[in-house]
């Protein structure tokens, strides 16, 4: 089931707006890093993972998701907080760690939690897997409707808490879908260094349920994938899994010089970009115009630049109010 | 002292019935964990329930503790109140950081947002050779790390009610209950924890330490197994004409400092009695936090009666030559007497 | 590949000898805790798990083994150590905490450590699987002969610790084999309960290596695919998986009611005693005489209780060497 | 003091060198972690290393923490000596168990018949906005479980000389770098931990601690980046005339008490600094230690400049807020001063 005219709209809206975002964060984030880049230093302080080239996994996903469904996320967190609408003005304060941010400063980029669309993250390996299970437990528990989508990279597929996950929804027969965000690396160490099997998909069979790889970063076939898992959870038919091929344009975290990478591997990928290449399919297939296409863009930078100016503009916590928060009110 | 209308109940019974009580008035409330169902639970604390309430909420887990602890937290963060169970605290090394990481911090990277209203029951202790991956204590660990309430009942009246404290609580919980205290027969079990126990639902406040026995001349100041040892060691120091006063911490975090200092301050003498480690945990936390308080109420200096910092040996003459025990509380009054400044 | 008529005999007698070692335990187990069952009791304290209709796993596999080869096990370690070759006067005494014992009483049943035999153990579920797995490096690594074996249960499978290990020893090629005794209990929940899938060889797909199930407790059929497997894990082609479907004929652990199985199941299970099948078998085959036979088992027995006898005979610790071998000598 | 012949190296660039040393003349040692080959470790500890020696004693891992630290604990067993990297200390959570129950106990448990010489390293602390999971410091976490010798080094001399001890040492070692100490730039840098390092290896003794300043006031005791505060402190206190010791303690376990003791001994107070959380942990480790040995030495109540008992928070504010420095250790001093007895 391909998208429609209106979804491949908001899926590409996304895509600009993640990718204009990370842009200005990269940006800012050098504010006060230099001459010499210390990463305790400016208005941004702290890693920062860009997820730049990840962008149609986390739209071709979250296009068939409502903020009642729950997603989790990993230490790289953007795209998948701006297509699951998180709040980018509280978002981009929260990385900014101001008052206003989504936990007022407390969490900052690897921890962005917004209750209102269920969106939560753990930058510990594969961390996120257990919580989504978990909701997907309490939903069926609670006849509630809703699935939950654990977003994961590949690297975390090798990770004790990953299988663990995927055996306990299956088992339980769980609306849960894992999306592994094939990058083809964890920060240095390339996905065939590190696991036994070509392509995670086969590992659906460890569990019983359903594996697909979707090849080439292309956010229509993702959508499709997706589309079937997500269907198949609603109706209360399990699990399964979604191997997606991506690319990393980014370094693991900024400052990365990516020395690990073999020669000339980076340039092939800047000529995958998907942002271009969905602009231009959806030209050709008479999706939108021009003229849609550049007012996609032009609001998409507009909320951005909206969102950063909040967030600049905010004030900084009171430091004392680290002390605060720690257990419910 | 006992009432012929008194109701008494082991830990494990009443901790079935907390949980039992909350469950009727609570649908939120589940339970999950390794052979909680049909089996009860190892220690009997979850016995009955999969008959009144069913598998689904009554939910045997695979042996997943990473996955499950975590499919806790997710199902708190959503609206569910989970009591979950980690069948031995031996076991948190294959999933500590759905606990600490996930369990004790996801409030505060929420901003307060999200609440986590769940329990982690795990049972901690021994003495029956179980050996070394099978009965630690483990309260130094569990408690030095933000984000989690930690409660270790004595007995069976704070075992229920700290048990409905801990479900209501909008916080994580750990509740650390004592093999050797759960009155089970097989693994010995102490006399002192099974008390009386009121029928109804209550609360004992988490955070609040207890006066468990007054007295003047020196503070022993415990938790769990080691108040009953405590209290074994007052009588046969009373026996010397010595009158020791006894602490039960009941909960590690928040810890009551000011009912430990103010005992203090009266006996002048402090005794603290352990099962974990001796270092770096809850005895150099006790004796700390009333020094840094004030020194001047020290008539003599403080005493640690800890199990050694050696793995737990299997060998029933190793194994008790490591436990805390009356004997050596008895013996650490009586070297603190020679130390007592001129 | 069957067993030569000597394997045959080897593997009865160690059937044989682990059978009458843990009935000999069994026995000695309720001395001193009586009226009143207390664990702490007794000249046998604390927790005792039984391995009784397991054997034909341990002797299948082991029978393909050399001291050389490393092995370790679990919370139920005794059939196969004893047919790895662990010195029994050494591991009775152990379990009866006595300072003669494999480490003079500091570790107890559940950990049985003979360097002598490359044999460790954890009590911690699949944590034994990191070890083997490390062993199995050190070999590949050194150029040293030597295969390493994990057996686990069925239930370790859904453990976090499993799926790493599984996969490190796949993706460096290491000569490892994981046996998972497929005793259908984990405690007292059920496989099916546990376990997304019906039979855990599938998961072998995970890790792109061979993965067998063997059907019906029968020592044969064990040995010959471990056989593959630890030929396979020799010629440098890396790991396999075994699962063996086989019966716990004892509770858990002493003590255990075991009220959570179907009515009736246990007593199918006697039937299918795997210690009178494989006599009976070897009668039948001409592969052993009744006089043999007879030998064979009058020979095991005399092993168990010179064992025992030298575990009662022997002194307790010192109490105080509690505090010693913490750190190497 | 700078002597023109000196050779400064960056802690990072000596724990590489301690190893390369080693791996020269011991074929059995070999590192293993998560990107420690072509990258050279996150915190630049390994670089170098996969040039020299290959990729198949340099081996970069899965995202698997318990499969290859339990490995290295077979490895261990068997002869080698692994040099194992846990990136950083907070994920501790997902593989504890192959660390505290196999690593740390199986020497126990084999009788001394097998040797555990493997050395865990880990990066801990930060101060640079890395948030709640990426920079703790775990300290007390660590010290408090038996098996494991435990050391942390403050400048390059040290890390190079115990790196050499640990790789040399049969025992399990958790070796816990500084990220702030690690000499990276884009972490801010310490300037005080980069040293002259001789080139020839050499080992420093784990188990004792140093007085790496002499005074007569007050004894500040901490390790790792605190030493560094405790000395910028002891600065601050000399130009208000008053002479503090620093005590770096260097190892967590063996604890050398004996030096604690006598530092405080001769001052008469103590002030302990901590970037790990508060409770349970080292801070009140170290004042029980020297109150329960004697409390007649001391002129005032001990204090505690310690990471306060909540997760860390990201925003730079609230960070610093919690984080020790030597404003707060000169604080300590004056409230100390106030709180002398009579
Ligand atoms: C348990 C754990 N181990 C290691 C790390 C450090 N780490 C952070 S990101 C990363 C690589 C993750 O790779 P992958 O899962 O493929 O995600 P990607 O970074 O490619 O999005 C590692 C090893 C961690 N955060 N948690
Ligand atoms: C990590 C961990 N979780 C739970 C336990 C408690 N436990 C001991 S044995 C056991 C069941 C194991 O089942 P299986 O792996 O099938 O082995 P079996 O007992 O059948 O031999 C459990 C849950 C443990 N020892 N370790
Ligand atoms: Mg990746
Ligand atoms: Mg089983």
């Amino acid at each position: 089931m391909a998208p429609t005219r209106d979804e491949q709209h908001w899926m590409y809206r996304n895509m600009v707006t993640s990718r204009r975002f990370e842009e200005t964060i990269a940006k800012i984030y050098f504010e006060g890093k230099s001459p010499a880049f210390n990463m305790a230093n400016g208005p941004i302080p702290g890693e920062m993972h860009l997820s730049d080239g990840q962008e149609p996994v986390a739209v071709g996903v979250c296009a068939h998701l409502t903020p009642e469904d729950v997603v989790t996320a990993t230490h790289r967190p953007h795209h998948r907080a701006i297509a699951k609408g998180v709040d980018l003005d509280k978002m981009a304060a929260e990385i900014f760690g101001k008052a206003t941010g989504l936990s007022g400063g407390r969490g900052g980029h690897m921890h962005l939690f917004d209750a209102d669309v269920n969106f939560a993250c753990s930058g510990i390996i594969a961390q996120g897997m257990g919580p989504a299970v978990g909701a997907a437990l309490s939903r069926k528990m609670q006849g509630k409707p809703g699935v939950a989508v654990a977003f994961v990279g590949e690297g975390a597929v090798n990770q004790g808490g990953w299988h663990e996950a995927m055996n306990l929804a299956a088992v339980w027969n769980l609306p849960f879908v894992c999306v592994i965000e094939d990058n083809a690396w964890g920060i240095s160490v390339a996905k065939s260094a590190a696991t036994a099997v070509p392509t995670n998909d086969v590992r659906a069979a460890a569990y019983g349920i359903p594996g697909e790889r979707v090849e080439g970063n292309d956010p229509f076939a993702i959508y499709e994938a997706a589309g079937r898992a997500i269907a198949r959870a609603r109706a209360g038919e399990g699990p399964s899994l979604i191997e997606v091929e991506t690319y990393r344009l980014a370094g693991h975290f900024m400052g990365d010089a990516e020395g690990y990478r073999p020669e000339g591997e980076k340039d092939g990928l800047f000529e995958k970009d998907p942002i271009p290449a969905m602009r231009a399919r959806l030209l050709k297939d008479g999706a939108a115009s021009e003229e849609e296409l550049a007012a996609i863009e032009t609001e998409s930078e507009a909320r951005v630049e909206k969102a950063i100016q909040f967030a600049r503009n905010s004030v900084d916590p009171a430091p004392e109010d680290a002390l605060t928060r720690v257990f419910a009110a | 002292m006992t009432k012929s209308n008194e109701r008494k109940l082991t830990i494990a019974r009443a901790m079935a019935e907390a949980t039992a009580q909350e469950m009727r008035i609570d649908p939120s409330v589940f339970v999950m964990g390794e052979d909680i169902a049909a089996l009860g639970g190892v220690y009997g604390n979850t016995r009955g329930l999969l008959d009144e309430f069913g598998a689904e909420r009554i939910r045997d887990t695979p042996i997943s503790e990473t996955a499950f602890i975590g499919a806790a937290v997710g199902a708190a963060q959503d609206g569910m109140r989970p009591l979950v169970e980690l069948m031995f605290v031996d076991f948190f090394g294959v999933c500590f950081d759905a606990i600490y990481n996930l369990m004790a911090k996801n409030i505060y990277f929420s901003g307060g947002n999200l609440k986590v209203p769940m329990v982690l029951m795990t049972s901690t202790g021994g003495g029956y050779s179980d050996g070394g991956q099978h009965w630690q204590c483990l309260y130094g660990t569990f408690a030095h790390l933000p984000g989690m309430k930690v409660v270790a009942p004595s007995n069976a009246y704070d075992a229920k009610g700290l048990m409905t404290a801990a479900m209501r609580d909008d916080s994580p919980v750990v509740y650390m209950y004592h093999k050797g205290l759960q009155g089970m027969g097989w693994l010995g079990t102490e006399a002192g924890a099974t008390v009386h126990v009121p029928e109804e639902s209550y609360t004992v406040e988490i955070g609040k330490a207890k006066v468990v026995r007054e007295g003047r001349d020196v503070s022993i100041v415990s938790v769990g197994m080691g108040v009953h040892n405590a209290l074994k060691a007052a009588k046969k120091l009373e026996e010397k004409g010595i009158s020791a006063e006894v602490v039960d911490l009941v909960s590690l975090v928040p810890l009551d400092r000011e009912t430990i200092r103010a005992s203090v301050a009266k006996t002048g003498r402090l005794i603290v009695v352990d099962e974990d480690y001796q270092s770096y945990g809850l005895s150099g936390e006790v004796i700390a936090s009333v020094t840094e308080h004030d020194i001047s109420v020290l008539k003599a200096a403080p005493k640690r009666v800890a199990f050694p910092d050696v793995p737990i040996p299997y060998a029933r003459v190793m194994e008790q030559f490591c436990l805390p025990n009356p004997d050596k509380i008895v013996a650490a009054w009586d070297e603190m007497g020679a130390l007592q400044p001129a």
